[in-house]
C-alpha cells in the first residue's frame, strides 16, 4: 500500500514520430482502494538507472485496468526519449497516484485538450462517457493523437490545427468561442463547465471566455517538477491565495485563482 | 541459543552523538528536501530516521521565487525556490505538533536576510517544544551589507554566528557555503563562535541558459547546484573541514546510496544529510541506512564511530 | 544565379576576435584534453578549429602524479594528472613543428610552482615560432607561499600576472580558478595586471573516496572536477565574470554540445573551449562549430557577435 | 577511414551470471586495412547517450570477423551494466582499434590468463594456432569463460581456480612455475616467451617469475582511462623511462620494463 513502486513495462508502443503509448504492471498490491487514479491525477515515472537524466518526469494517467498503468507521451527531451527506449520486461520507478484530480462533472461539460493535454482529459471523457464536448487542437493532423478513440467516448468532438491538416485550420480556442457564441443565441443562460489541459497560451485565452461566460473552468497546469509530492516546493503556480503547489494543491485548479505571469 | 546473543552482539551500532544530540544512526534530511517530514511520511516510518532537518524558516513568511524554480543539469538540479516559507510562527503552531509524534531530534533550519531577523527566528524556535538543535543556513545575502551572502564573508559571518550564540542554548548547527576559496577557514569561524556542529555543503550557485530565447531559465536567474553532481566537491569540502576544525560535521551534497553517505563518514563527516535523493526515491534514507548497516556488518566493524575520519591519505 | 549570392550572404559569421588573434570560429580546445594535436588529428581536420590551446608546459619537463589519475564521478570526471608534460624546450622542438602546418592559432597555456618558473616558461614560450598567444594556468600551488595556490589569493595572483606580463608581447590569457569566492575580483585582478583575456573555468578540487579502502581513488587524494557536471556553475561564473571585466573571455567547463557552447557565449564568453567531452566524442569541436553555425542560420542572425552575451536577465 | 565510428549491435549474449559476449557490425567502411584490429588491441566503447556514465571504457579485441567485432566482457560497475542492457539493434559509439599489440611470437608461447584477461589473448592464441601453452585462472569454475574454445587453440592448457572447482586449487602463477621446474630439469635452457593479461597481483608475481627464469614477458595492462587516445595522460603507467601512456605505448609492455608500485 505504498504510492512507491517498481513496476515492469508491459508495452510502449510508437503511435507516430512524436507519440508513445506506455503501458505498465504495477503490481497487485500497489493499486489497491488508495491508488486507484482519478482523472487528472499524475505519475513520477523514471526510466533510468544512472544519474542522468536525474529527476522522475510527472505524467498523467492516461487509463488504468486491473494491475496495469497506461501512459501517452510525447517525446521531448532527455527524460521522454530514455522512456522511449523502455522495452517490455525493462523495470520503472514510478511514484503515484499523485495530485489531485478533476471534479467530477455533474452533467454535460466541455473537455479542450491542447496536444498531449488530451492525456489527462481522456479519463475524465470515459468516466463521464458521451457527455462531454470534445475540443481537441494540435499542431497538424499526425499530432491528433487518440482523437477516435477519445471522439468515441465524447458526445461532439470539434477538431483544429494549426496547419489545417485536420478540422479547422487556427487554434482551439476559436472554436470554443464561436461554438460558446452559436449556443448563447440560442439559450440565454448557457453554461457548463470547461476542463482543460494543454499549453499556456492555450490555457491563458481560457482564461478571459471563462471570465467572460462566467462559466466555471478547471485547467490542469504543467510545472517543472522535482519531487511530486509537495516537498521540494519547486513547482509552484501563482494563485491569488499565493504560491500552490501544482503537484500538492493542483495539478487542476480552478482557472480563476490563477495568476497569469 | 549460543547464536542469539552472538549475532546481536554482531549488530554493529549505528548511533552517533553531534553537538549533544544522539542520534539511532548518521543519517537526516537534508533541509528544503523533506518538507516537514508530513509529504514523505506515507513512504517510511520517520522514526528510523537519525534526525529530520526541516525546511528553512524566517521569521515572517516568505513566498519565495517566481517559476521556473528549478531545472535539471547533468547529474543535478538548480533551485531557487527563494527560501518561500510559512515563517517560524507558523511552524510551531502547524507542523511541530506532527513532528514531535516522532522519537526523533527535529532540527530547525532558519535564515535571515539581517542579523535581527536570524536571531529574531532563533529565539522563537529555541522556545518552542519539539525543537531539538537549530541549523544556522548563512548562505543568505545580507540586506545591510550590500547583499553580501553572510556565509562567504568571513566577518559578516562571525557577527551573526556570535549574535544567534548569544541568544540560544539548543545546539546550534552552522551549514557553511561551498562558494568560498576555502571552507576550513569559515568552518573555524563558526567554531570559534560556539557553534556546536558544522553542516556543509549548501548548494553551489549555477545558472543554465535557454539558448533560444537568450534568457537564464530560472527566473531568479541562478539556482543552487545540488545531486551527484556535486558530491566530490562535498566530499573534498569535507575532509577539508575534518581537518580545519574539531566540533563535528554533518556531511551533504549528492548522497544517494549507503556507499556515497560513506564517502562522507569516512571522510570525516560524523552524521550525513540526504537531500535531492529524496525526491529520486522517496525511501532513500531508509535504504542509505540499512546500506550502512550491511557495509559494516560485511566489514565487521562494530560502531560506526570507527570508520568516522577514518580517511587515510 | 540570384540565389547563390543570396544564400552566401546568409552564411552567419562564426569568425570573432580575442586578444589580437582572429579565429575562425569560436570553438577552441581546452588545455590537457587534446594532448598538442596530434592524438586527434586522425579525427579531423584541425584547421576547423577556432585555436588548439595545447597541454600545459612547465620551464622544465614534469612527470606528474602516481596512478590511478582519474576518476569517473557523475556526469563528470576528476583527474590529478599533475601536469604532466615534456617541458617547454621539447615542445618546442618537436611537437611546434606540427603544429606550425596548419592555419590556426595555438596557444600555448604554461605553469610553474614559483613566478621565476612562470616568466621563464612565457619568455621561452614569447620567442617560439608558432606560438600566437599564452595562457596562463594560474591553478597552481606556489612553492614560496606556503603552497598557496596562486589563482586563490589576489595578491599571489597579481604578483604572478604582472611578472609574466612584462616579459612578453604575445596576447596573454589568464585561466582563472573556479575554487574562489568571487570569480569576479580575480577576473578584475588579470584585467588590471593587463591581461589581454581571461578563460575560466579551470577544474574544481574534488574528491572521491574508495569506501572499502578507506582511501581516496587518486593517488593524490584530491584532483579536478571537469565534465557537464560542472557547467552550470561555469556558465554561472562566465556571467559574473562578463559583468566584472571588459576583456574577452573564453568560457569553459562541461561544454559538450552546440547547446552548451551557446549557454557560455550568451553569457558572455567570446570564444569557448572544449574539454572532457573530446574524450567522449573525438570530434566533438568540429561537431560543436557544425551545430553553431545551424543555430545561427536558424535564428536568422547573421554575426555571432551579435550573441555574445546577449543574455537578457 | 576513421577510428571512431557508431556500430550497431547484433548480439550481447550472457555466458553465466557476470559474463557477456558482445558482437558489434563496425560497417565496411570503419574495418579497411588500417583498422583491422592486431591481438592484445582494444577498444573504447559507450553504450550510453546520456552523461552517466560519462566515460567510454576499455575492452579488448575478443574476435573479428568480416564487419564485426566482439568483445568478452565482465560485468563489474556502471558503465558494464549499461554495456548488459544492450540489445539487438541498439547503436553504440566505438573508438578503435587502439593502442600497440603483442609481439608474434616466432614458436611455441606461453600464454597466461587471470580471469576476463583471456579476452585479450584469445585472439594471440588464435592466429598462432595450437603453439600456445595456456595458462588459464579463475575465481571458480563458471567463471573460467571461453575455456574450450581458448583451449582448442591451445597446445595445451593448465587451470587453476581459486576454490578449486576445476583445475588445480590456487593461483595460476603456481601452475606455471611448477610448469617451468619441470621443464627446466628436464631442458637445461629452456626458453619461452610469456603473454599474460589478468589482475596486478598476478603480473607482479609474473615479473618475479619472468626476472628469474630469464624468459622475456609482455604484458597487458590495464588502467582507468578516459580519452583512450594518448590526449589526457590519465592512463599511464610508471616504467623504467617514466610514465607512459597504457593507452598508446601500452597496453602491452615488456614486463621488464615495468615500475610496480
Ligand atoms: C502534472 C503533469 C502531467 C503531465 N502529463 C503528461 C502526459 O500525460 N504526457 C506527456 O507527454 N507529458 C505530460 N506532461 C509533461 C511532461 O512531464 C514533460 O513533457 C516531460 O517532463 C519532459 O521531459 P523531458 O526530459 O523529455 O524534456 P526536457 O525538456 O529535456 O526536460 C527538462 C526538464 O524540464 C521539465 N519539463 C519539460 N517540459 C515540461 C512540462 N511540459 N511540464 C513539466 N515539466 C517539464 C522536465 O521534467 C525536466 O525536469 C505532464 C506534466 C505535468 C506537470
Ligand atoms: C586495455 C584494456 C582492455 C580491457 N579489456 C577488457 C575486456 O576485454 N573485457 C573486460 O571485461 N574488461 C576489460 N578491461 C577492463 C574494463 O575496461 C573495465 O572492467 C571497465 O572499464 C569497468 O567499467 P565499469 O563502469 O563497469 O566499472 P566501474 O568500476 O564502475 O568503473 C569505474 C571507472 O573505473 C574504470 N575501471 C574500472 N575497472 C577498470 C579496469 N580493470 N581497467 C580499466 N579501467 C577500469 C572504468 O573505466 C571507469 O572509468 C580492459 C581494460 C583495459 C585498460
Ligand atoms: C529544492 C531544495 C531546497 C532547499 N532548501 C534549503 C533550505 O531551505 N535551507 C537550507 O539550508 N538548504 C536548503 N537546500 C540545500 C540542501 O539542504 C542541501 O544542502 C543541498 O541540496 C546539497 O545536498 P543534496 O545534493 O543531497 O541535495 C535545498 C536544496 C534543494 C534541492
Ligand atoms: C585530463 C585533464 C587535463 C587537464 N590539463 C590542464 C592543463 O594542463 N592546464 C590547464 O590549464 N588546464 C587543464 N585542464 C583543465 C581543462 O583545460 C578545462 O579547464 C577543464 O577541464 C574544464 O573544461 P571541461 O569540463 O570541458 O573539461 C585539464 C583537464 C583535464 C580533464
Ligand atoms: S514537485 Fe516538489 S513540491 Fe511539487
Ligand atoms: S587514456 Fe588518455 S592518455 Fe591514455
Amino acid at each position: 500500500m505504498t504510492r512507491y513502486f517498481k513496476a515492469t513495462v508491459l508495452e510502449n508502443t510508437a503511435l507516430n514520430k512524436h507519440f508513445r503509448l506506455l503501458t505498465i504492471d504495477a503490481g497487485r498490491s500497489t493499486l489497491n482502494a488508495q491508488c486507484i487514479p482519478a482523472p487528472g491525477q499524475f505519475y513520477m515515472l523514471h526510466s533510468n538507472s544512472t544519474y542522468d537524466p536525474l529527476l522522475k518526469r510527472p505524467f498523467s494517467i492516461f487509463k488504468h485496468e486491473d494491475n496495469s498503468l497506461k501512459f501517452l507521451y510525447r517525446i521531448r527531451g532527455k527524460g521522454t526519449i530514455c522512456l522511449s527506449n523502455l522495452r517490455d520486461g525493462d523495470i520503472i520507478e514510478v511514484i503515484g497516484p499523485l495530485g489531485n484530480s478533476y471534479p467530477e462533472p455533474e452533467g454535460d461539460f466541455i473537455a479542450i485538450a491542447g496536444g498531449v493535454g488530451i492525456a489527462s482529459l481522456l479519463p475524465l471523457l470515459d468516466i463521464c462517457k458521451n457527455t462531454g464536448y470534445l475540443f481537441y487542437g494540435a499542431r497538424s493532423k499526425d499530432e491528433l493523437v487518440m482523437l477516435s478513440e477519445a471522439g468515441a467516448l465524447s458526445k461532439e468532438v470539434f477538431v483544429a490545427t494549426d496547419d489545417g491538416s485536420e478540422g479547422r485550420k487556427g487554434v482551439i480556442t476559436e472554436l470554443l468561442k464561436s461554438f460558446l457564441n452559436n449556443l448563447k443565441s440560442e439559450i440565454s443562460n448557457f453554461k457548463l463547465p470547461i476542463y482543460a489541459c494543454g499549453p499556456k497560451p492555450m490555457l491563458k485565452e481560457l482564461s478571459e471566455i471563462a471570465h467572460a461566460s462566467g462559466m466555471k473552468c478547471y485547467v490542469s497546469l504543467e510545472e517543472h517538477m522535482a519531487c511530486g509530492v509537495g516537498a521540494c516546493l519547486g513547482c509552484v503556480v501563482k494563485t491569488v491565495s499565493g504560491y500552490r503547489r501544482v503537484c500538492k494543491e493542483g495539478p487542476v485548479f480552478d482557472i480563476k485563482d490563477i495568476v497569469w505571469e | 541459543m549460543g547464536i542469539t546473543p552472538n549475532s546481536e552482539l554482531q549488530t554493529p551500532n549505528l548511533s552517533v552523538d553531534i553537538a549533544g544530540l544522539r542520534l539511532k544512526n548518521p543519517v537526516m534530511t537534508a533541509s528544503g528536501t523533506f518538507g516537514y517530514g508530513e509529504e514523505y511520511s506515507e513512504f517510511m516510518d520517520l522514526n528510523r530516521l537519525g534526525a529530520i532537518i526541516a525546511k528553512g524558516l524566517s521569521a515572517t513568511p516568505r513566498q519565495g521565487n517566481p517559476t521556473p524554480r528549478i531545472v535539471e543539469t547533468p547529474a543535478g538540479m538548480l533551485n531557487a525556490i527563494g527560501l518561500q516559507n510559512i515563517g517560524v510562527k507558523v511552524f510551531i503552531k502547524e507542523k511541530l505538533p506532527f513532528l514531535r509524534k516522532f522519537d526523533i531530534p527535529v532540527i530547525a533550519n532558519f535564515f535571515g536576510d539581517s542579523i535581527d531577523e536570524y536571531v529574531q527566528a532563533a529565539v522563537e524556535l529555541s522556545g518552542a517544544d519539539g525543537v531539538h538543535a537549530l541549523e544556522m543556513n548563512i548562505s543568505c545575502p545580507n540586506k545591510h551589507a550590500g547583499w553580501i551572502v553572510f556565509g562567504t564573508d568571513p566577518k559578516i559571518m562571525e557577527q551573526v554566528v556570535t549574535a544567534v550564540r548569544k541568544e540560544t542554548k539548543l545546539p546550534l548547527i552552522v551549514k557553511l557555503s561551498p562558494n568560498v576559496t576555502d571552507i576550513g577557514i569559515m568552518a573555524r569561524v563558526a567554531e570559534n563562535c560556539g557553534a556546536d556542529a558544522v553542516s556543509l555543503i549548501n548548494t553551489i550557485t549555477g545558472m543554465v541558459v535557454d539558448v533560444k530565447r537568450r534568457r537564464p531559465v530560472l527566473a531568479n536567474n541562478t539556482g543552487g547546484l545540488s545531486g551527484p553532481a556535486v558530491r566530490p566537491i562535498a566530499v573534498r569540502m569535507v575532509w577539508e573541514v575534518f581537518k580545519a576544525v574539531k566540533i563535528p560535521i554533518i556531511g551533504m551534497g549528492g548522497i544517494t546510496t549507503a556507499g556515497d553517505a560513506l564517502e562522507f563518514l569516512i571522510a570525516g563527516a560524523r552524521a550525513v544529510a540526504v537531500g535531492t535523493a529524496n525526491f529520486i526515491n522517496p525511501t532513500a534514507t531508509i535504504d542509505i541506512i540499512d546500506g550502512i548497516e550491511r557495509f559494516l556488518a560485511d566489514e565487521g566493524i562494530l560502531d560506526i564511530n570507527e570508520i568516522i575520519g577514518s580517511l587515510r591519505t
